[in-house]
């Protein structure tokens, strides 16, 4: 779950890192309550990147410039995310700018902490960038190595170490699996404060952080109707721009699926993965998502059953084409109690394919073939 | 065959959960030697025929095993392994979907203190095909033979041991690494464990997008590796930035593509199939120039 | 720093730990505002062990019966312990005692589980007691280790496991030396609770617990004036039976010249320990501390300077006696600046011991010469 | 002599304190190689002419020092310990007093784990007369020669060592272990370090109140320590249940009495003197007898 600035800036200020003073506005008149002096710099909330680029983040010399630029602000889309609302703040004088962060890594199987002496940067495609790994249990010596690894001196040390404790504590106490500021500035009096700043809290840990209940809901306004529907069932919904709805049990295999429908000259729809051991109900579920999307004419089902038992599946499969007799549907099924789900489905009137790639080729067939004629 | 075999002794920590009774029944079945099940609060029950201890340390010092295999709820992971790790397990295979990574991360650095083997989390586990399963893989779709397999991705692994085994290309180990981002053994290790073993005269390696564990994985076996490999990677028709149901699965910021572990793959000398048949093909000609040398 | 029952009691449940319902009284007449109905348990909240056997827990069968001996109970001194009020708490009926406690082991340099099946016990001379190293960092499992091994089993095993857990928490969290629970009791209901307990805070950790801010001066009640003033000014002040103030830098030696005085036939009226590097001011109120004490006729000063400074000793020293011309005193004093010192002291008469078995036997001597006659 | 000689590099933690400064310029004039103090932001500058780092690592990195003496704020001091021993440290002094014993517990546990050696907390160091002083012992009372001593305090140590010293008795080795409760360096790694150390021919102990240390030091020795040990034990006269001013000088539940100790060292066989005076004499003998040997 990503959080807006306005909300990391939030919680970054309840763990002790210093953010400039600030006001969050959803209506341009709002800004008349707004008192931190001119020039304000207004900065749209939304939950994608390259929010500068865009023009999202704009300077107002007085009132009238403020409520004029808002108002164009707060319609703004970056890269099909919605401004949820803008942050002002006054437009600060800064001397230098940092960049810091903690996350995770895969390599070393660690926390780490990435830093530049450059802020406000690209991190991805900068070079002047430190990656050091954090040590479990933690230390406050690690901020002091980080510093000094950026080539801090002097108080600046002291400072940002503190604020790199700070900040990993955070990271460590909320289950972040992102914590960035970028840029943290200091100002011309020797302030460092963090000027922008982003959490993206790990959705598995929600669980044990009440304070985060609900949030979920609010931070999926990015999301399709379909997208949504699927994270509330636990299913792994991506859509695509093809035609042939994909749903496996099992990430690599849907990956893998997906591939061959490509391979074989088809377009796949979507991806979507039910997980492992997902019963009668979460597959019909699941297939009604993958039917409601009015870009699907054909429904692959791939499910190879390790924990998956296929009588469930068959079972959501004659549910699902009683509801929905026109529906162009290739099924592959096989594992566990295969025999029953064959006899089911054999009733039914549904071929199965006990081939993976028979069944591919069948789905990539029929997606080409006019919308109507059934199976 | 490497990590298990017929003498291995297992015990499962969650065993009387719903998930972990039924799969304690099914390794039981497999003939997996599992001699003990690890529940708090249910010490001196039974399970399936098998004792019920109420911690690790008593299972371990009863049965005389050094393997445990964990079933329970993602937020009690952390605990149970590192109280297997602490009792003395040398193996631990960490079924549990949807740890939270930093536990994940507190449990390895655990690991790499102790000098012990974790496979998982999000793991489907470890199969020595004719001797020994330890974790949720359908036992009936694999055979023994010469293949060694290691994968991030379950049912995938199924569909292409499925292919091999229809090939009469059995296998010698099958090791389920898992899915998340941050887990214990990785390609590097079970590859170093593969490259040593007799039985042992393919290796498959299955990847996915997202990370660099595949193209770490290619150099490695480019400077280490004798024995064929190779490769198949899911995910070529993934869109960036999405994650595709794996919590490690996405690719960002240019990183974590396809193509790029294919050409790692392709530079280093090692064939990548295109599809699961094609994994089956290749192992089959690997074999074949192996018999001749 | 020795917590009252009733304070333990409250940081218990702040944390977690169940604790029967209670009230605290500090005069019998608010017995009558108590309604947790009769019989009810009255417990003197004292600083002191042997509490029960001393009497100090009553059961009232009524009201009247329960202020009658209320009043008795808070009149109440245990070993020199003064009762501070009452926990009053309804009568339990308990089904079972269980003994556990954190503390730290010198041996293993490691905190510890104590912990025994039989609770209500006096720990130290039970037999069946098992003691369990605590791992850094900590685990849940651990208390499952714990209450499996004094042979706990079903959901017993799981709640005391859960609450030995607790306890290790909060014995992190707080820095305390001990924190025990005394029984802990398993009622006829299988509830399981905390009937008395012990927290032992470790005062050098005090400076970083806010929450404990001003208790030290609240908890010096079994302390005499004396001891206080030497809390206050971080000196370390025991008072013996004997007749000879000693006053040494650094426990060891103020230990061994303690032993060597009672070697020589001498009685040791005091240990105070100044500490490494004592300035002036420090010596002067440690000089004044022992002579305050007025069963005191010598004073036995043996400074072996380090770092303390001999003529900031020096100093102090005729400062005192300018004060107290008439007060015996025999000084040993040898390190930096001796000989800066011994100028100083030889202008004001005094006489310097460099060899600690003379200013020893000088001081023995001038012990038994009848008070009244100066050195 | 043992731990350190004269080639001992050392860096100083908290050099730029009052405490630091002034030892670390007591510690130079002595002859000790103190080759850089660290003071997080005041890297760069120097402190009685030598360089002062902002980090230990770097500290290490440009000295090639591996031991570090620690004069940090108590609260601070677990952290500098970790610091120290992160950054590969092998030996740290550790004199602050008034650390909180859980995290001296906590820095026990690292050091452990790491095979290193921490002396301290609380404690006056360590000194090698003639070739190197690490802490805050006065070196001036301090010659070389054969006798080894160990004890748990400060002061008391100094009078012991001008005792030896007066009596044409020099030290090989002196070690200040300290007088808190939890603690690195305890009797037995000392006497296992001066049981076989060449230069060694007697061991003082010097003991108080408080705990079993005493205890299990003269078991230690009965077991492992052929050269002759002479005891000393503080606090005979030392009522129950008060604290002597260290944290760990106190008997409780009848437990770390003087007699106890005594005890235990005359029935181990080792000699227990009286008086400072006594353990010159004691030791005086055995050398003579170690000479005769």
């Amino acid at each position: 779950m990503n959080l807006y600035e306005w909300e990391a800036k939030k919680i970054f200020q309840e763990h002790g890192i210093p953010v400039p003073p600030s006001h969050r506005i959803t209506k341009p008149e709002e800004l008349r309550k707004v008192h931190l002096g001119y020039p304000l710099t207004l900065k749209v909330q939304v939950q994608s990147g390259g929010r500068g680029k865009a023009g999202g983040i704009q300077f107002a010399q007085d009132l009238k410039d403020g409520e004029t630029k808002a108002k164009d602000l707060l319609k703004m889309v970056i890269n099909g995310s919605k401004t949820e609302s803008l942050l002002v703040e006054p437009r600060l004088k800064i001397a230098r700018e940092i960049y810091l962060s903690v996350t995770l890594d895969r390599s070393r199987g660690c926390a780490i902490f990435i830093a530049s002496a450059e802020g406000g940067i690209e991190i991805e495609s900068s070079t002047n960038v430190v990656t050091m790994p954090i040590p479990y249990p933690y230390h406050d010596y690690v901020g002091r190595d980080l510093a000094k690894q950026i080539g801090l001196t002097g108080n600046l040390l002291n400072k940002f170490a503190d604020l790199a404790n700070k900040l990993y504590k955070l990271f460590e106490s909320k289950d972040l699996e992102l914590a960035e500021i970028n840029p943290l500035i200091v100002t011309d009096g020797d302030e460092v404060l963090a000027l922008d700043g982003k959490i993206t809290i790990c959705d598995d840990a929600l669980g044990r952080h009440k304070c985060f209940a609900g949030w979920q809901e609010t931070h999926m306004l990015d999301l399709s109707e379909r997208e949504k529907r699927s994270k509330r069932a636990g299913l792994n919904l991506v859509e695509l721009d093809g035609n042939i709805g994909i749903l496996c049990n099992g990430a690599g295999l849907t990956m893998a699926t997906m591939d061959l429908v490509k391979a074989f000259g088809g377009q796949p729809g979507n991806f979507l993965d039910a997980g492992g051991g997902s019963d009668t109900e979460k597959t019909l579920e699941a297939l009604e998502i993958v039917h409601d999307n009015p870009k699907c004419d054909v429904i692959l089902v791939n499910i190879l059953g390790g924990i998956t038992a296929c009588d469930e599946v068959a079972q959501a499969l004659v549910a699902f084409m009683k509801r929905h007799p026109e529906r162009k549907l290739v099924v592959r099924l096989r594992g566990n109690n295969q025999d029953v789900a064959e006899k089911m489905l054999a009733e039914s009137g549904l071929k199965l394919y006990p081939e993976l790639e028979a069944a591919v080729k069948q789905a990539v067939e029929q997606s080409k073939v006019p919308a109507g004629a059934k199976r | 065959m490497i990590l298990i075999n017929k003498d291995t002794k297992v015990i499962v920590q969650g065993a009387t959960g719903k998930m972990g009774s039924a799969h304690t029944k099914r390794m039981i079945a497999y003939g997996t030697k599992v001699v003990g099940g690890v529940t708090p609060g249910k010490g001196g029950t039974k399970i399936e025929g098998i004792p019920v201890f109420d911690t690790v340390k008593e299972a371990f010092q009863a049965t005389g095993a050094t393997t445990s295999v964990i079933f329970v709820p993602p937020f009690l992971a952390l605990d149970a392994g590192s109280e297997a790790l602490d009792a003395g397990a040398e193996l631990i295979v960490l079924i549990t979907e949807g740890i939270p990574p930093q536990d994940a991360a507190k449990l390895v650095a655990q690991v790499k203190a102790k000098g012990a083997k974790l496979i998982g989390p999000n793991c489907p586990g470890v199969i020595t095909p004719g001797e020994c399963l330890i974790g949720i893989l359908p036992g009936s779709i694999f055979k023994s033979g010469p293949v060694g397999m290691v994968s991030r991705s379950g049912t995938l692994t199924y569909e292409i041991a499925l292919a091999l085994t229809e090939s009469g290309l059995g296998q010698s180990t099958c090791v389920g690494v898992g899915g998340d981002p941050i887990k214990g053994m990785g390609y590097e290790e079970a590859l170093s464990l593969f490259k040593d073993d007799a039985k042992t005269e393919v290796i498959v390696l299955i990847g996915e997008i997202g990370g660099t564990a595949e193209e770490e994985a290619a150099a490695y076996i480019k400077a280490n590796v004798k024995k064929p490999v190779v490769a198949y990677i899911a995910g070529q028709t993934a869109p960036p930035g999405k994650r595709m149901g794996h919590a490690g699965a996405i690719i960002s910021g240019g990183k974590g593509t396809a193509q790029s572990k294919i050409e790692a793959f392709e530079k280093a000398g090692i064939k990548v199939a295109k599809t699961p048949s094609e994994v089956a093909k290749f192992v089959a000609e690997a074999t074949k120039q192996v018999a001749r040398a």
